[in-house]
């Protein structure tokens, strides 16, 4: 029998000013980083809501992560602020569900943070895919 | 800072609850200490020297028994780092190590005079024999 | 069980009415048993003498229908609020959603609603009579020829046995004594599921929320769901859905409708209380109730009128969503 | 006539089971029975029903329908209808065994609902005789007897024995697949009859007349001022619906997984403001009409269509579960003028 | 559905070498929406533009996407090719797969596997873009300057200078601020008074500004490029056009022990009184708390001296609305009150005072008429302690003193001891200082001058206690360096006090929805990209109200935000960025949730009548979003439960698919 090898799924959410410039700055550097990660652009982490996240998952993410400027460094000024406090709650109650709390991360990355991006997402991928796959909030009508 | 100096340190700073590295190094604390003078170790050098870890001049010193806890420097201190608390954790410290207390029973009488009055004897050797 | 009494509650509405201060009473309805008691709208005398009632079983919080009866009546409405109703009823005035003008608020005190589930867990089906006596229920059935006394404190509702407050937030105007916030360990089944494994946390949720129905009782009571359109009612939302296909649907829809009224739910038990399948959803708005606690400060959304709610606010200072888990790992 | 000792019961389904997978009303965590395929271990309930209704195994909350294919812009059409398996419904209560005939009455004219009825062929329905009836039901009032339910097999449960009665010819082929059932006479059965029929008679809400509504009743109640009062404090939810034995209203729906598309059917309740969405949307506007249209349909029009028959069982679930404790009992004694004062 | 064109770019062999483009401009070929898929060399060059183009026309395309590098690079350039094709520059999505895809992944498949994914998700996003323009509105060309002092002085001028009207809102009586008070400024020594008052008569004489003295903002409605300001013109009982300044008035008011605030207290004034010889206006104004006249109408005596007829005791306070299209924040700053330093015993004695009165006392034109004396006896001091950071870095100390570094005490504390030496070499100056801090040009040269030239003494330690004994001031204070404590006997003793910001700064930042910090200084919208703009548009922030600032820096600031309102004024429309929020009023239910997370002050309510489903009306509260103001971050749409609140350019519909199509 022949397993195929599992590489995990993961969603990125990149805000346009920070984070998205840090994954730019990553390729620039060309510093590798696994090609499971899609990035999705937003002008900000605070445009990320809780139904995207979801949404990825029920349809076969296996993680996601959300990458917004530094706090106190917000495009907007206080985009950030307001992620950090509904992801934290939102991260916080999937766990209290029972989902593999590794499977959510926020993180900030700034433009000039090219190898933050790259060794944040080395090691996320690396964490998600010693998860194995998203069982728990999978819909099973989304299966590959 | 060897390893035993450093758990001393780091055991002064728990008991003690304060954070010397919030220092500024003002000085104000010394300055507003009315045992200043008596004092070989002044309540700022307490904080700088806890800091780096340069305990054992501190115990052996007498400047322990002089502060007052008058907590002047506490009340002042812009930083909150609370000097005299700091004092009285190297006390603590330097009358656990001994295994002796500064202030033994017999010693007692003979400093006694007619004109001190049983409040100051009785706290002096509470503090004293901690 | 309940300290005030029904005919103090009717003379207060028919006075009302009579000096014209309001010119509709929302109030509970007599049903066909003791127990199954509907909110309803009075507006006469006769009619209040008939049908209103007060007892062990008037759970339910009246402060959501002042959304639609405000807009719709001319006159005052006169609202009976328990402390845990005034929450809710704060709650919604500081999102606009009634006009404070058009109701008289009268506080009631409240000594904790019955669960008939639990009566029927202790006497059984077939109950043909409910009095009051005293601490206790005396519970006549058609197979028993003796009543049974049930003491009230063994059947109280479960949000009743963890009542956060005796204190009425806001009134007109308060029958009785005014009572205190309490010190209740509401928290502790959240604690409890806490400390569980994931694992055994998944199987538990799995288990509760597989048993959904997808009836929509518990956002269309909730005070804090008031929204003209629902995401989950709206074709474009992207998570609209009538029925949950699997897991994954009865997970988001529970695990949404919690985050959209997180730090705006007042925890008043109403979505558990209607919940035709008896599914523990006070726990997932509890848990976050317990989280904005620990992570930002105390906060009781509806204590007044005007806070803040934690999810619009921050603090340059807030705890990073990674160290979530940290922290209660350090505290477990 | 057949019987066999209670302590035997689970023997007995370990039986049935090998002809055909049973299910029967298991408590759960909570206390409350809902319907479970049956395994060594699981309990017969003894609670009087179930919180669902037994019309899930005939007609689902979801079931898929049709699935399409899609690559690129390639649309591929997929019938997911496969055969089916008999099956055991036991401990099915009287009022329940007859909301099938209701749903049949609306699944099985013409045009046939073949997914209804590819799961109703393969129905067995054992059910049981209510014992201990509660003060919400009213089955009686819809001329159902709680002590002889139908089905096809009949179980009275005593406290020693279980008796066991087929009906039909399908219920016949099965008791005689079942070893350890023994002959007995109708005594012991009669006299569990008679001592139901007594409880009934007892029953708080035994008098409920349906007088005055059923076929013809439409000018009369369509425009009675009580509707007004009756739904003043609708929430709007779907609890009555969905837990009634006899709701049968489904909406069509897609989901789009991506790479495929399912085409399934869920239940939706006539008291949602997006009842179905027909071309023209909801057709009632308001929940006053929402509200009253349910009601009517169970009580008016239904029997109207259907000689007679009225669309409730009286099973007492919504007078339960309705989180405003609003129910077709009230409606039926505020609209039923004198006969139910 | 869209006719979607996907453009692939090789990008040279940028892509092209991990990124096997043909094929994914094949597989895109099949997704939905698409009518037209192509790969080019480079897409960004004329050429590549150019195919777009030809593209768009042939295949009558609505939407474009091209799967080239990051949309950081190239966006711009291919919204406006599509502009040049006719059509909707914002029907254009990036599929990035250069640095996001070709530069970090190493072999083909891989590479080529993502990008057709990043594509597809364009592809997916486009189908649900809708043609977006930006919004236009108009610009009132005049500005508002809140605060009179060199900051609101500075940028007035400066404003007026490019040809634009100002008006500046001052609550006291004249323009000048704290400068006019100080003495001499540090490092160069010239006096405070010799280069403000120039400016302050340019002010009064250009014909560009107006000012509104004595006056405060009352209420401010409108957004960037169309602000409605009430301004509330206190009653100063005196008729500003016909009063000529002469004092008559002021010398004959027999009412004359009013503490004179402009002195710091130091001495009094009467109750009609002009602050200082050089006020601007130069117009006398009642204290209504002291006159007789308008106390129990008893006097009269300055009207009847008033040979011009200026004074009106009848006057009422007037509310003047104007437009404005730019407001410049220039509050300033005060000293903390130093009620609650016991230790330093300046509410015990007349000799402990602050670093702003010690300016007064040695100003030619203060109290003393410039003679340094002992305010308690006026006799010649001998003995002067300056102690620097009194309230400043105090970390726990929250109600007596703040957290900050106040940044100016350092230079002026080291400019007093130096001019007091220059002046009285008899007098001993001691400064106790924590850290000298002179950053900033020829600044720590002038310090080392006051130490090396002028024999100041400095000792690194703080004063402990001062306590007045008989004449004297007893000052016990710790003398680091040489492990002493010190006991000076002081004549007078000076605190340099930290600086907060101006009391009014709060209620005006809740009524410009500008932020502030905890302290109280109005945040900036960028720390270091845009430190003169608050995060509400069209307002700008110059001088101390949005840190502490010394006098150049102040200067510089003033400047700044000058030439962004200049820039702002000299638009004749503004062009919004169309990515913004909008409610869709239907589903509003009016919660304020959105309102509240609004960095912006975007989002206002409108009460609205509604058909319902069940033909009432009703009428609600709903949500709208100013375009000019909303800056598209998104903030609201996660906040909004009902979904009513969507984010063009990234609506909630369009980030789902992105999804999707990602995961699919």
């Amino acid at each position: 029998m022949q397993i195929k090898e599992y590489k995990p799924l993961i969603v990125a959410f990149c805000c346009n000013w920070c984070s998205y410039a840090g994954a730019d700055l990553a390729g620039n550097n060309r510093l590798n980083y696994p090609a499971e990660v899609k990035i999705i652009r937003v002008p900000c982490s605070c445009r990320v809501n809780p139904m995207f996240i979801l949404r990825a998952f029920q349809r076969g993410a296996d993680g996601v992560i959300i990458c917004g400027c530094h706090p106190g460094d917000c495009h907007y000024t206080s985009g950030n602020y307001y992620t950090r406090r509904r992801m934290a709650l939102l991260f916080s109650m999937l766990d209290f569900l029972g989902i593999e709390r590794e499977r959510t991360r926020v993180e900030w990355v700034s433009a000039a943070e090219g190898a933050k991006f790259a060794t944040t997402m080395n090691d996320f991928v690396e964490k998600v895919a010693s998860l194995g796959e998203n069982k728990r909030l999978e819909d099973l009508r989304c299966k590959r | 800072m060897n390893n035993k100096m450093q758990n001393l340190r780091d055991e002064i700073i728990l008991r003690s609850g304060v954070n010397p590295s919030k220092c500024m190094a003002c000085g104000k604390c010394s300055a507003t200490c009315p045992a200043y003078n008596e004092m070989e170790y002044h309540p700022h050098q307490f904080v700088s020297m806890v800091k780096s870890g340069d305990i054992e001049p501190l115990l052996a010193s007498d400047s322990l028994y002089k502060c007052l806890t008058c907590f002047a420097c506490v009340d002042r201190c812009p930083r909150g780092v609370e000097p005299a608390k700091l004092v009285e954790a190297v006390r603590l410290a330097a009358i656990r190590q001994q295994g002796a207390n500064h202030l033994k029973p017999d010693m007692v009488p003979d400093m006694l005079d007619d004109d001190m009055p049983q409040q100051a004897i009785v706290s002096a050797f509470r503090k004293y024999t901690k | 069980m309940q300290k005030i009494t029904l005919e103090s509650l009717v003379e207060k509405a028919v006075s009302l009415l009579e000096n014209g201060t309001v010119t509709s009473v929302l109030g509970w309805k007599k049903g066909e048993f003791d127990y199954d008691i509907t909110p309803a709208v009075f507006e006469s005398a006769d009619e209040l003498k008939k049908d209103f009632v007060w007892n062990d079983f008037c759970g339910a919080n009246f402060s959501k229908y002042l959304v639609s009866k405000t807009c719709k009546s001319e006159g005052k409405i006169l609202v009976f609020l328990k402390p845990c109703d005034t929450y809710s009823f704060n709650q919604l005035l500081t999102e606009h959603r009634f006009d404070r003008e058009k109701v008289y608020a009268v506080g009631i005190p409240c000594e904790g609603m019955a669960d008939i589930n639990k009566v029927k867990e202790v006497v059984g089906d077939g109950i043909s009579k409910i009095e009051s006596n005293g601490d206790d229920l005396v519970v006549t059935t058609i197979y028993e020829d003796a009543p049974v006394k049930v003491t009230c404190k063994d059947v109280l509702a479960e949000r009743c046995v963890n009542c956060k407050s005796k204190r009425h937030v806001a009134y007109d105007e308060l029958l009785g004594e005014e009572g205190e916030v309490i010190a209740s360990e509401r928290f502790d089944e959240v604690e409890r599921l806490e400390k569980m494994t994931p694992e055994e946390r998944f199987a538990f949720w799995q288990n509760e929320l597989s048993k959904c129905i997808r009836c929509n009782a518990c956002r269309d009571v909730c005070p804090a769901c008031t929204c003209e359109k629902c995401v989950f009612d709206n074709p474009n939302s992207g998570v609209e859905n009538k029925a949950a296909s699997n897991s994954f649907e009865e997970k988001m829809f529970h695990i949404i409708r919690a985050f959209h009224v997180a730090g705006r739910c007042t925890d008043c038990g109403e979505c558990s209380r209607v919940c035709p399948q008896n599914i523990p959803l006070h726990l997932l708005n509890r848990k976050f109730i317990k989280d904005i606690n620990e992570f930002y400060g105390e906060y009781q959304a509806g204590a007044e009128v005007g806070l803040r709610a934690p999810l619009v606010d921050y603090t340059l200072e807030d705890l990073e969503p990674g160290e979530v888990f940290d922290r209660r790992d350090n505290n477990a | 006539m057949r019987k066999c000792l209670v302590e035997d019961i689970n023997s007995v389904l370990a039986q049935i089971n090998k002809a055909a997978k049973v299910y029967l009303p298991v408590d759960g965590t909570d206390g409350k029975a809902r319907f479970e395929e049956w395994a060594e271990g699981k309990e017969w309930s003894n609670a009087l029903n179930t919180e669902r209704s037994a019309k899930d195994f005939f007609f689902p909350q979801t079931e898929n329908l049709m699935e399409f294919k899609t690559e690129g812009k390639n649309i591929e059409i997929i019938d997911i209808r496969s055969d089916k398996d008999d099956f055991v419904i036991f401990g099915v209560r009287g009022c329940d065994v007859r909301s099938f005939d209701i749903l049949d009455r609306v699944f099985l004219v013409e045009p046939i609902d073949s997914f209804y009825k590819a799961r109703r062929e393969h129905g067995i329905i054992i059910s049981v005789a209510c014992g201990r009836p509660s003060e919400t039901c009213f089955c009686g009032a819809f001329g159902i007897d709680a002590s002889n339910p139908a089905g096809d097999v009949t179980v009275w449960r005593t406290k020693e024995a279980v008796y066991w009665q087929s009906n039909t010819d399908k219920g016949e082929e099965l008791l005689k697949k079942v070893e350890g059932l023994t002959d007995c006479d109708e005594a012991a059965v009669e006299e569990e009859k008679a001592k139901i029929k007594k409880i009934m008679d007892k029953l708080p809400l035994a008098n409920l007349s349906t007088e005055d509504f059923g076929a013809g009743k439409t000018m009369e109640l369509f425009d009675s001022d009580k509707w007004k009062d009756l739904s003043e404090s609708c929430l709007g939810c779907g609890t009555c619906t969905f837990v009634c034995p006899t709701c049968q209203c489904y909406d069509i729906k897609e989901f789009n997984a991506g790479k495929g598309v399912v085409r399934f059917r869920c239940w939706d309740s006539c008291m949602y403001s997006d009842f179905t969405q027909m071309s023209a949307g909801q057709p009632r506007l308001s929940q006053l009409e929402r509200f009253r249209q349910r009601f009517m349909h169970k009580l008016v029009y239904y029997p109207e269509r259907n000689d007679g028959i009225y669309g409730c069982v009286g099973c007492g679930r919504c007078l339960a579960k309705c989180p405003i404790s609003m129910n077709i009992v009230k409606v039926m004694k505020s609209l039923g003028g004198k006969d139910n004062e | 559905m869209q006719r979607i064109g996907v453009f692939v770019c090789w990008c040279g062999s940028n892509i092209a070498a991990t990124v096997d483009v043909q094929a994914v401009a094949q597989a895109l070929k099949n997704e939905p929406g698409v009518v037209f898929s192509t790969d080019y060399q480079y897409m960004c060059s004329q050429a590549g533009q150019d195919m777009i183009k030809e593209a768009v026309a042939e295949h009558n395309l609505t939407g474009i996407v091209v799967c080239s590098c990051s949309p950081r690079m190239h966006e711009a350039t291919f919204r406006k090719t599509a502009a040049a094709a006719g059509l909707n520059p914002y029907m254009v999505e990036i599929a990035n797969i250069r640095e996001q895809c070709s530069w970090v992944h190493k072999d083909i498949p891989t590479g080529t596997e993502k990008a057709i994914i990043l594509g597809k998700a364009a592809v997916a996003k486009v189908n649900l873009n809708t043609p977006l323009t930006p919004g236009e509105s108009p610009v009132t060309k005049r500005a508002l300057v809140i605060g009179g002092g060199i900051a609101g002085i500075q940028t007035a001028l400066d404003i007026a200078d490019a040809g634009f009207p100002v008006d500046i809102v001052e609550t006291k009586p004249t323009i000048g601020g704290k400068m006019a008070q100080l003495d001499k400024t540090f490092p160069t020594l010239d006096c405070a008074a010799c280069i403000l008052t120039p400016k302050m008569v340019d002010v009064a004489q250009n014909d560009k500004i107006r000012i509104f003295s004595y006056s405060e903002v009352e209420e401010v409605s409108g957004f960037v490029g169309n602000f409605d300001v009430k301004i509330k013109k206190r009653a100063r009982y005196v008729k500003e056009d016909l009063c000529t300044g002469c004092g008559a008035c002021v010398e004959k008011c027999p009412m004359k022990k009013v503490p004179n605030e402009f002195n710091l207290g130091m001495d009094n004034r009467p109750a009609i009184y002009i602050p200082f010889a050089q006020a601007v206006p130069k117009v006398a104004t009642i204290d209504p708390n002291a006159c007789n006249m308008l106390k129990n109408g008893k006097c009269g005596l300055c009207a009847r001296v008033c040979t011009a007829g200026a004074i009106d005791y009848t006057q009422k306070d007037e509310i003047i609305e104007e437009k404005y299209g730019a407001i410049v924040v220039a509050t300033g700053f005060n000293p903390i009150s130093m009620d609650k330093f016991d230790e330093f015993a300046y509410s015990q004695s007349k000799d402990v005072i602050t670093s702003l009165e010690f300016e007064r006392l040695t100003n030619a034109a203060g109290p003393t008429a410039g003679k340094l004396v002992r305010p308690s006896d006026g006799e010649h001091p001998h003995t002067i302690v300056f102690v620097q950071c009194v309230g400043s870095r105090c970390e726990n100390c929250a109600e007596k003193g703040k957290e900050y570094c106040s940044k100016i005490c350092c230079m002026y504390t080291a400019k007093h001891a130096m001019l007091v030496r220059d002046k009285y070499p008899d007098i001993e100056t001691y400064v106790f200082y924590i850290d000298v801090r002179t950053p900033g040009k020829n600044f720590d040269e002038f310090y080392r001058r006051a130490v090396e030239e002028y024999g100041v003494k400095y000792v690194k330690g703080m004063v402990g206690k001062v306590s007045p004994e008989g004449k004297k001031l007893k000052v016990q204070a710790s003398d680091l360096l040489n492990n002493k404590q010190l006991n000076i006997d002081a004549d007078l003793v000076v605190l340099a006090a930290a600086i907060e910001p101006d009391k009014s700064a709060r209620p005006l930042a809740t009524m410009l929805t500008a932020s502030m910090d905890t302290n109280d200084f109005f945040t900036e919208a960028h720390p270091k990209l845009r430190p003169v703009e608050s995060p509400t548009a069209g307002v700008f922030l110059s001088g101390a109200c949005q840190g502490p600032k010394d006098i150049p820096e102040t200067v510089s600031q003033a400047g700044a935000a000058a030439s962004k309102v200049i820039g702002l004024l000299a638009k004749d429309k503004l062009t919004g960025n169309p990515c913004i929020a909008s409610s869709d009023e239907n589903m509003c239910n009016g919660c304020s949730s959105c309102e509240r997370v609004c960095p912006y002050g975007a989002i206002t309510y409108v009460d609205k009548e509604f058909r319902m489903p069940d033909r009432t009306t009703k009428v609600r509260r709903v949500a709208q979003v100013n375009p000019a103001v909303c800056q598209g971050c998104g903030a609201c749409t996660v906040a909004c439960p009902s979904g009513a609140m969507d984010l063009r350019g990234f609506a909630s519909n369009q980030i789902i698919a992105e999804v999707d199509a990602i995961c699919k």
